[in-house]
């Protein structure tokens, strides 16, 4: 039940906004801070619930049963971490659109909470057919959010993230259709409940195949190389709330997905494609991160990086140990945050001086040193840097790795060294060097102002705290992938792995 | 005397039918084409005919005059259309209707 | 069974009888005194008491009328949708020929009897009882599309359109006719049910040339009718030309008639079994899908758009309808009757958007038009942007639940291909629907005249909302109509 | 009084948080106070903590601060752990480091970003003592990270100047590479032994590998990777004469004393593992030597007088490795700690030269200073004797002891001591060249300038005098940590070689009196041998090191990336939207709104239907 209270504050919350909108256009961002905020007060008690079974709470209902259909949410220690992160980048976000958006901002909060629904809503469904739901429900109103408050070249950007999610999506729902059918055929029910199509015995090449349909849908949102080519736009055309939302969370919906479904659903057929998987990992990370050193739009550089960095998670997912696995879960996390920031910061920066191409930037900190002391801090975390979480999940998923396949461990080690490349070009591009902004924004570059700073403290808290003390976040998830590591070690046992 | 075999009544039918096509494919005064179509709807109602004689049942005559009714109706409307041509274009060549396009 | 009918076979015909009796009183009305909202109302109520009786019959009806007309569970349900539409059809077009000169009344006269012949289409399991509701709709849309024709100021080319359909569409009925003859001379009969397996053992599914041609005849008029590739060339021409309601007309109820008559013929007949119209079949569907969407991509009038996506809705109906022959249970045929109402929702909502700020002298059916409707009519855009979601198959709407049949339908028989084109379709489809959604986001820079909505246009927006309605809930709560369908169609499959 | 281990590390962090909060708004007197105060205590600290734990007679003492995290068998702690080696190592770095920030006081007075200064030197010193008191190698990695970070930073503290960005980030790259290496060598051994706290590691390792097993040359080598990025060692030590960009103080106090020397504390922490290696051991004391050989060259022709020290810093270490290389742990360390003290106080007093002379670099500028800056003279005086293994100067003792120790080593010792002989006589030379230019001859400008010393420069200076002279007594508790393994028999060497050790550093001094002091040679001369010059040019780029770094990787690197701009990837999916919007245009095509056109296409379907049914 509470995971539906959870779900339905945003939804209700996002038309209170629309609605506020009408008495006065200041009240919908007020509406949205208090309804995410409550929400996130309500994920807290979560941690207290003692798990009954797999789940800490779960909550199930009929919906069509002519397809076996049900409303089934449950939470477990992954997924509430996810949640937590979600609602704790919501109330990010409506702070980085506090001023940014002045326009519709009834229609905007409204966008950016049924966003914010649809992703918990990711991470909470266990019935696929529900999961598929959420997982198309939450781009139409990223959809709007990127075409409506975007920049120049919106309507492309909005439309080629729509398309690429959508087709991916498609192929997934296939998937998941034929595994209903393969539960009917096997049991005679149809059903998309988690658990039972776990029982479905999916061998051989047409396991491989819904594996691939599952993969693609995953990796297009998470996105890995050769599916990423979306992202780069969305992201720099988004508003900054929505880059927040889009490289904070939806793109460990990706992550999520495979750890969640992917592969337990495909042990098999998983431990077949690994080598693929984390082969395309590693291009990835070098690919990606060696794109972003190119780039002159800032934004872009960001977003390169993300894929970069979210090359890290399918390699550990991929990798399928412990180490590995919490190595991938804790980038997520600490990624969330560090690229979250670097995506305010750069739409700071294009709200001060109306660009974003490096070019036209230099020599900012005598003029921003809160904002670039700030901006250092969320470098140097990008890059790897221990005592920050960002550190801790990369070392775990490469350490994890390693055990599962030397090679490209190494290559994707590599990365480590790229990273500091591009994080090191942005500080030195940006910040340092003389200042090589128009003149006339000497002296009047607006430094990040209290609340700017109390956001970006946040997250600096956020990951200072998973980088020196991870375990309180460890030990949510480790119960889980205990359970499916265990129901798949046999297995690996029988692969001579893991 | 002897009845037609069914095949050969077919074969006229369709050689009609034909006819009727090549008519809507070449004529350009609209009049012609309706005629053809005329021939078209009457070569169907050939076949019918043939077929009931090889079975030796009404469904087939009844279908026939089912067909000329429309054949009637189609002509009526048409001719009311093509009076409007007319009246518009002052011709009856079919390709004056070819402002919507792409 | 016996050609006389008793006074209790009129009970099933009542939706039939009752919308003729409509049209009667309707024409009569108009005889004796000319009066435009009178005789909308007139129509309006007949059709609203149609799809009642539909409705009130629907639980327990299932008997053959003369060898021509079969009323059951499916028909009955194709007849209630059929009667709405109309219905609706008739209340959006209030207000467009409102502003019409004169004559404006045989309008409804005409709704009227295209919704008979619709129903009569629904019902048939007989190729006479085909011919006679196919044509009679036929002529009805003649009248309808060329309506405005006789007064001076009409922006489009209803002309045109008329001619077009109805040189294209008679030839189509020649085709259609000559096939039906083949397969009478192959088996002697022209009842679906005796075509399937007659005394002489000469069933259509037998495969000997004839039956084999014969069907391939009646697939290229059927085909026609349902504008699938190659033969949707008169399609947008024919939507762009005829005014919106007829338009909406020809491209709901004329379209979901014809597939309901044809899924009669295929699963009496079981005509799929002859391997080479099976095949052929599966390569209309995949054509449709692609150059529909195709032909949609860059388009820029609205009606052209929604004719193109037309063509691939149908190719995406096909799979179900194939599907229909490959596995038992009557999923497949679920499928189709659930797509195609969805279709008619969602394609009648688009429609309507369109039809309510446009009048019979002005009609705004280019995309751009649209820009900035969203924040100048946030409630209509909201709907326009529900109908294309739909169209494009998005969660919370119909019309992804729709998608899910079919889908389910394919994977159910392993329809991978067409299944992976339907994928591509839908695509490309988004891309086209989006650029309208865009169009209405984007700021208002000079504002388009639309017609003003008088006090005569309150109901259209009634429509409008009942149909937005529809759409949702049956997006998320589909599970009644789900039985109900799984029940009627459990009668065929 | 052990168990407050943790407040090493602590002090200087809370510092580094007291400054880095106030963001600038406190006095500079306060600041001072902070930045060297913590350093000052923590230093009392270890010197507290250093007695107690000599007395206690221990071998080692640890203790879990908590643990970091555990997965599964992965159980990381913030542990420290202290023994002989850590507890110099600890000792050095409060030590000198208070002198050093002692002297920054002065030094960076005028500095507007004083606060910054101090706070990154706070951040760095809290790390360096990570570094050197963990008890696993992940939280050495911290430190390890850490001090690259500040190094960073310290770099490029005067930002505004693009070139000290450029050698910030090349630093930090390059020592990257290293890290990246030493990460790998981490994952091996995690996925071998199943551990990485650093004394399990070495049990396991002792236990489960045979000497020169494969996975242990493998590990060796991967550490060898990070140790010798830090540590400036062939082939990655081009970073540090850019390095020098940085602050006189940073260059001390990073890249001479402590961090540098890192790569020395990590081979010597993990010697037992090298040992499982022996010929990675051995390949460490020929990249020693090949270091200490190029750099010796390359420091003889530098002009900056910080590039010189910069080199033979590079050069010292190269000793250090030689010491590792051959087994002589402890000489290593023992020479890292004099190292320390003298490299440190020529650094410092470079740096008073420069504050003086109005940040003057090039020797070749100064000359005669000796009586204008009497303190710098006796501290480079002192730490060039020191540095040249003076006799008896603490450079002497330690020099002697790593060059003993190849002599000790069977097979190419000699070779190796060989190399080390000469390479003492070039580091006579070039430090005297030094001394010679600046303080001795006629004075070539700046005849006005008074010293810039105050107490707090000065002292320090002259404690660290004292060090470099007498810190050859002091005796290093070291014993227990390489109780194993150590050349210990003391063969006996002839006194002959003694001699030999004692004369060529005295040589080296000569010649460069020669050609410097009394200019009895003329290196102008020697310059005019078209040989000599591109000798000359050849050394002075470092043996064009750098050009083929730049050509090899840089380069490409930055070409490729400037190229692919544009994600050629994302071009593929361009290709898909160009081909459907071609399909369009063809199918546009046919809707001609011909009547006839689309009768035909009627008619052409049903025919196509015919042969399709027929085909099929």
């Amino acid at each position: 039940m509470i995971i539906v209270l959870l779900i339905s504050i945003l939804f209700f919350g996002g038309v209170l906004a629309w609605l506020a909108e009408i008495i006065d256009p200041r009240l919908p961002r007020l509406v949205a801070l208090l309804a995410v905020i409550l929400d996130f007060l309500v994920m807290l008690t979560l941690l207290g619930a003692d798990a009954d079974g797999a789940w800490l709470v779960s909550f199930t209902a009929d919906w069509i049963a002519r397809f076996g259909i049900t409303i089934y949410f449950a939470v477990d220690g992954l997924s509430l971490l996810l949640i937590l992160l979600t609602a704790f980048l919501g109330v990010i976000a409506v702070g980085s659109a506090w001023t940014e958006i002045t326009e519709r901002t009834g229609f905007f909060y409204f966008n950016l909470l049924w966003t914010l629904a649809g992703v918990v809503g990711v991470f909470t469904a266990l019935d696929l057919f529900l999961f598929f739901f959420f997982w198309e429900v939450m781009l139409i109103p990223m959809y709007f959010i990127i075409a409506i408050w975007g920049h120049e070249n919106k309507q492309y950007a909005a439309m080629k993230f729509f398309i690429f999610t959508q087709v991916s999506g498609l192929l997934m729902l296939i998937a998941i259709l034929v595994m209903a059918y393969l539960h009917y055929s096997q049991f005679g029910a149809f059903s998309f409940r988690y658990e039972d199509l776990l029982n479905v015995e999916t061998s051989g090449a047409l396991g491989y195949w819904l594996m691939l349909g599952f993969f693609v849908g995953f990796a297009t949102k998470l996105p890995s190389v050769p599916f990423h080519s979306w992202l780069p736009d969305a992201h720099s055309q988004a508003p900054t709330a929505g880059s927040v939302i889009l490289a904070g969370i939806l793109l460990k919906t990706g992550a999520y997905g495979l750890i969640r479904f992917t592969v337990p659903l495909f042990p098999e057929a998983a431990m077949e494609f690994a080598p693929i998987a984390m082969t395309l990992a590693a291009i990835s990370i070098v690919y990606c991160a060696k794109v972003a050193f190119g780039q002159d739009d800032l934004k872009r550089l960001i977003a390169y990086t993300s894929v970069s960095h979210m090359g890290f998670v399918t390699l550990g997912v991929f990798a399928w140990n412990e180490q590995a696995l919490q190595g991938a879960i804790m980038t997520m996390l600490a990624h969330g945050l560090s690229a979250a920031a670097l995506f305010m910061l750069a739409g700071g920066l294009q709200h001060r001086i109306h660009t974003r191409s490096m070019a036209a930037m230099g020599g900012f900190w005598a003029q921003v040193p809160r904002m670039s002391v700030v901006a250092l801090f969320f470098s140097i975390a990008a890059l790897g840097m221990p005592g920050l979480g960002n550190f801790v999940g990369e070392f775990l998923a490469l350490l994890g790795a390693f055990q599962a396949n030397i090679t490209l461990t190494t290559i994707s080690a590599l990365g480590l060294v790229l990273a500091s490349v591009y994080s090191l070009w942005v500080i030195q591009k940006v910040f340092h060097g003389a200042f090589t902004g128009d003149s006339d924004q000497q002296g009047q570059l607006l430094d990040l102002d209290r609340r700017e700073m109390c956001y970006f403290i946040l997250m600096m808290l956020g990951l200072i705290w998973m980088g020196l003390y991870p375990q309180s976040f460890l030990a949510l998830s480790e119960p889980v992938l205990d359970g499916l590591l265990s129901s798949s070690s046999e297995l690996f046992a029988a692969l001579g792995r893991g | 005397m002897s009845p037609i075999p069914f095949e050969h009544g077919l074969i006229v039918a369709g050689i009609l039918f034909c006819l009727g096509i090549v008519g809507v494919l070449t004529r350009r005064n609209i009049v012609f084409v309706l005629m053809s179509l005329e021939v078209m709807l009457n070569a169907c109602g050939l076949a019918f005919i043939v077929g009931a004689a090889r079975w030796g049942n009404a469904d087939g005559q009844v279908m026939f005059l089912m067909i000329l009714t429309l054949a009637a109706a189609e002509v009526a409307v048409g001719l009311g259309l093509i009076i409007q041509i007319y009246r518009r274009f002052h011709t009856v060549d079919i390709n004056v209707l070819s402002q919507m396009k792409g | 069974m016996t050609m006389t009918m008793t006074w209790s076979d009129l009970i099933p015909l009542l939706p039939i009888l009752l919308s003729t009796g409509t049209v009667v009183i309707a024409m009569l009305m108009i005889g004796i005194r000319r009066h435009y909202a009178l005789t909308a109302a007139i129509t309006i109520i007949g059709l609203i008491t149609a799809a009642i009786a539909a409705l009130v019959l629907m639980p327990d009806t299932n008997s053959q009328i003369t060898p021509l007309l079969i009323i059951d569970k499916f028909s009955l349900f194709f007849s209630f949708v059929v009667c709405i539409a109309g219905l609706f059809i008739a209340i959006l077009s209030f207000p467009y020929l409102y502003t019409l000169g004169d004559h404006r009344e045989e309008f409804f006269l005409l709704i009227g009897l295209a919704t008979i012949g619709g129903l009569v289409m629904v019902s048939s399991n007989h190729f006479v009882s085909l011919l006679l509701g196919l044509e009679t709709m036929s002529m009805a849309l003649y009248g309808m599309i060329a309506y405005p024709l006789h007064c001076r100021d009409v922006s489009k080319y209803p002309l045109e359109a008329a001619v077009k359909y109805l040189v294209l569409s008679a030839a189509a009925s020649a085709i259609m006719l000559f096939g039906m003859a083949l397969l009478y001379g192959h088996t002697g009969t022209l009842a679906f049910s005796s075509l399937s397996e007659n005394s002489a053992g000469l069933a259509v599914a037998s495969g000997s040339w004839l039956s084999t041609v014969g069907v391939l005849f009646l697939l290229s008029g059927i085909a026609f009718k349902l504008s699938l590739a190659p033969f949707h060339l008169w399609t947008p021409d024919v939507y762009e030309g005829a005014p919106l309601p007829a338009t909406a007309y020809l491209a709901t109820v004329g379209k979901a008639a014809m597939f309901v008559a044809l899924v009669r013929f295929i699963e009496i007949t079981d005509a799929l079994s002859i391997a080479s119209v099976l095949s052929v079949v599966g390569l209309l569907a995949m054509a449709s899908m692609l150059i529909g969407n195709l032909l949609a991509l860059l388009q820029n009038n609205l009606k052209r758009i929604l004719a193109y996506s037309s063509i691939a809705h149908m190719g995406y109906l096909l799979i179900a309808l194939i599907a229909s022959y490959f596995v038992e249970g009557s999923l497949s045929i679920e499928a189709v009757s659930f797509y195609l109402l969805a279709y008619v929702i969602m394609t009648l909502g688009a429609f309507g958007v369109a039809s309510v700020v446009s009048s019979s002298q002005k009609e705004f059916d280019v995309i751009h038009d649209y820009r900035g409707l969203f924040w100048r009519q946030p409630w209509l855009a909201a709907i326009f942007t529900a109908m294309l979601l739909s169209l494009a198959g998005i969660p919370l709407t119909v019309g992804f639940i729709g998608k899910f049949y079919v889908f389910f339908a394919g994977v159910e028989s392993g329809l991978w291909v067409l299944l992976g084109t339907l994928v591509l379709g839908s695509g490309i489809g988004l891309y086209y629907y989006l650029r309208i959604v865009f169009r209405m986001l984007m700021p208002i820079k000079e504002q388009v005249a639309y017609k003003e909505a008088g006090i005569e246009s309150l109901t259209s927006y009634g429509v409008l909302a009942i149909l937005f309605l529809l759409l949702v809930v049956l997006g998320v709560y589909p599970a009644p109509v789900m039985t109900l369908l799984e029940s009627a169609a459990s009668l065929m499959g | 009084m052990l168990d407050l281990i943790w407040l090493l590390p602590t002090f200087p962090l809370l510092g580094f948080l007291i400054l880095v909060l106030s963001s600038g708004q406190l006095s500079k007197k306060v600041v001072a106070l902070v930045g060297a105060g913590s350093i000052g205590l923590s230093f009392l600290v270890a010197a507290l903590i250093a007695v107690e734990f000599l007395n206690s007679g221990a071998e080692f003492y640890s203790m879990t601060a908590w643990t970091w995290m555990s997965v599964g068998q992965f159980t990381p702690g913030f542990t420290f752990y202290l023994d002989g080696l850590s507890l110099v190592m600890m000792l050095i770095i409060t030590g000198v480091g208070f002198l050093i920030h002692l002297y920054s006081t002065g030094f960076m007075i005028d500095d507007p970003s004083y606060s910054r200064f101090f706070s990154y030197m706070n951040l760095f010193v809290a790390s360096m003592l990570m570094l050197v008191l963990a008890d696993n190698l992940v939280l050495l990695y911290l430190g390890w990270e850490g001090v690259g970070l500040c190094s960073y930073l310290l770099i490029g503290f005067w930002y505004d100047n693009p070139a000290n960005g450029a050698a910030a980030r090349k630093a930090f790259v390059v020592t990257r590479v290293g890290d990246t290496s030493m990460a790998l060598g981490l994952f091996l051994l995690f996925a071998q032994l199943g551990t990485l706290n650093i004394q399990d590691l070495m049990g396991a390792a002792e236990a489960n590998w045979t000497s020169g097993s494969g996975v242990a040359v493998a590990a060796a080598l991967l550490l060898l990777g990070g140790a010798v990025g830090k540590s400036a060692q062939l082939p990655l030590q081009t970073w540090l004469p850019d390095a020098m960009a940085g602050p006189t103080p940073i260059s001390a106090l990073i890249h001479a004393a402590t961090m540098v020397t890192a790569g020395v504390y990590l081979i010597a922490r993990t010697h037992i593992l090298f040992e499982l290696a022996p010929t990675v051991q051995l390949l460490v004391a020929w990249i020693g030597l090949a270091t200490l050989l190029m750099a010796g060259f390359t420091a003889m022709t530098q002009h900056d007088i910080k590039r010189i020290l910069a080199y033979s810093t590079i050069s010292q270490i190269g000793y250090m490795f030689l010491g590792l290389g051959v087994g002589a742990w402890s000489a290593s360390v023992f020479h890292l700690m004099t190292h320390a003290f003298f490299k440190a106080l020529l650094f410092l007093g470079a740096g008073t030269v420069i504050l003086s002379l109005h940040h003057e670099h090039d020797i070749f500028k100064m000359g005669g200073k000796r009586k204008q800056l009497p303190v710098a003279f006796y501290s480079f005086l002192i730490g060039s004797l020191a540095l040249a293994a003076f006799p008896f100067t603490s450079g002497f003792f330690s020099k002697d002891e790593i060059l003993l120790g190849a002599l000790a080593l069977e097979g190419p010792g000699t070779w190796l001591w060989l190399g080390g002989v000469v390479g003492a006589f070039f580091t006579g030379i070039y430090s005297f060249r030094l001394v010679f230019v600046v303080f001795f001859g006629e004075s070539q400008a700046h005849h006005d300038d008074k010293e810039v010393a105050g107490w707090n420069m000065a002292g320090p200076l002259f404690i660290l005098m004292v060090l470099s002279l007498l810190g050859g007594f002091i005796h290093i508790p070291v014993e227990s940590v390489f109780n194993h393994g150590e050349a210990h028999e003391e063969h006996h060497v002839s006194g002959l070689i003694h001699g030999i050790m004692i004369a060529v550093p005295l040589l080296g001094i000569l010649v460069a009196y020669l050609f410097y002091g009394g200019r009895q040679l003329s290196a102008d001369k020697l310059m005019a041998n078209p040989l000599a010059a591109a000798l000359h040019k050849f050394w002075f780029s470092h043996w064009g090191m750098d050009a083929l770094y730049n050509t090899l990787f840089v380069r490409p690197f930055v070409y490729l990336a400037k190229l692919n701009r544009l994600d050629i990837i994302d071009q593929c999916y361009g290709l898909v939207v160009t081909l459907s919007r071609a399909g369009h245009g063809l199918l546009a095509k046919l809707q001609n709104g011909m009547l006839g056109w689309y009768a035909a296409s009627l008619i052409f379907g049903l025919v196509l239907l015919m042969t399709l049914g027929v085909l099929l």
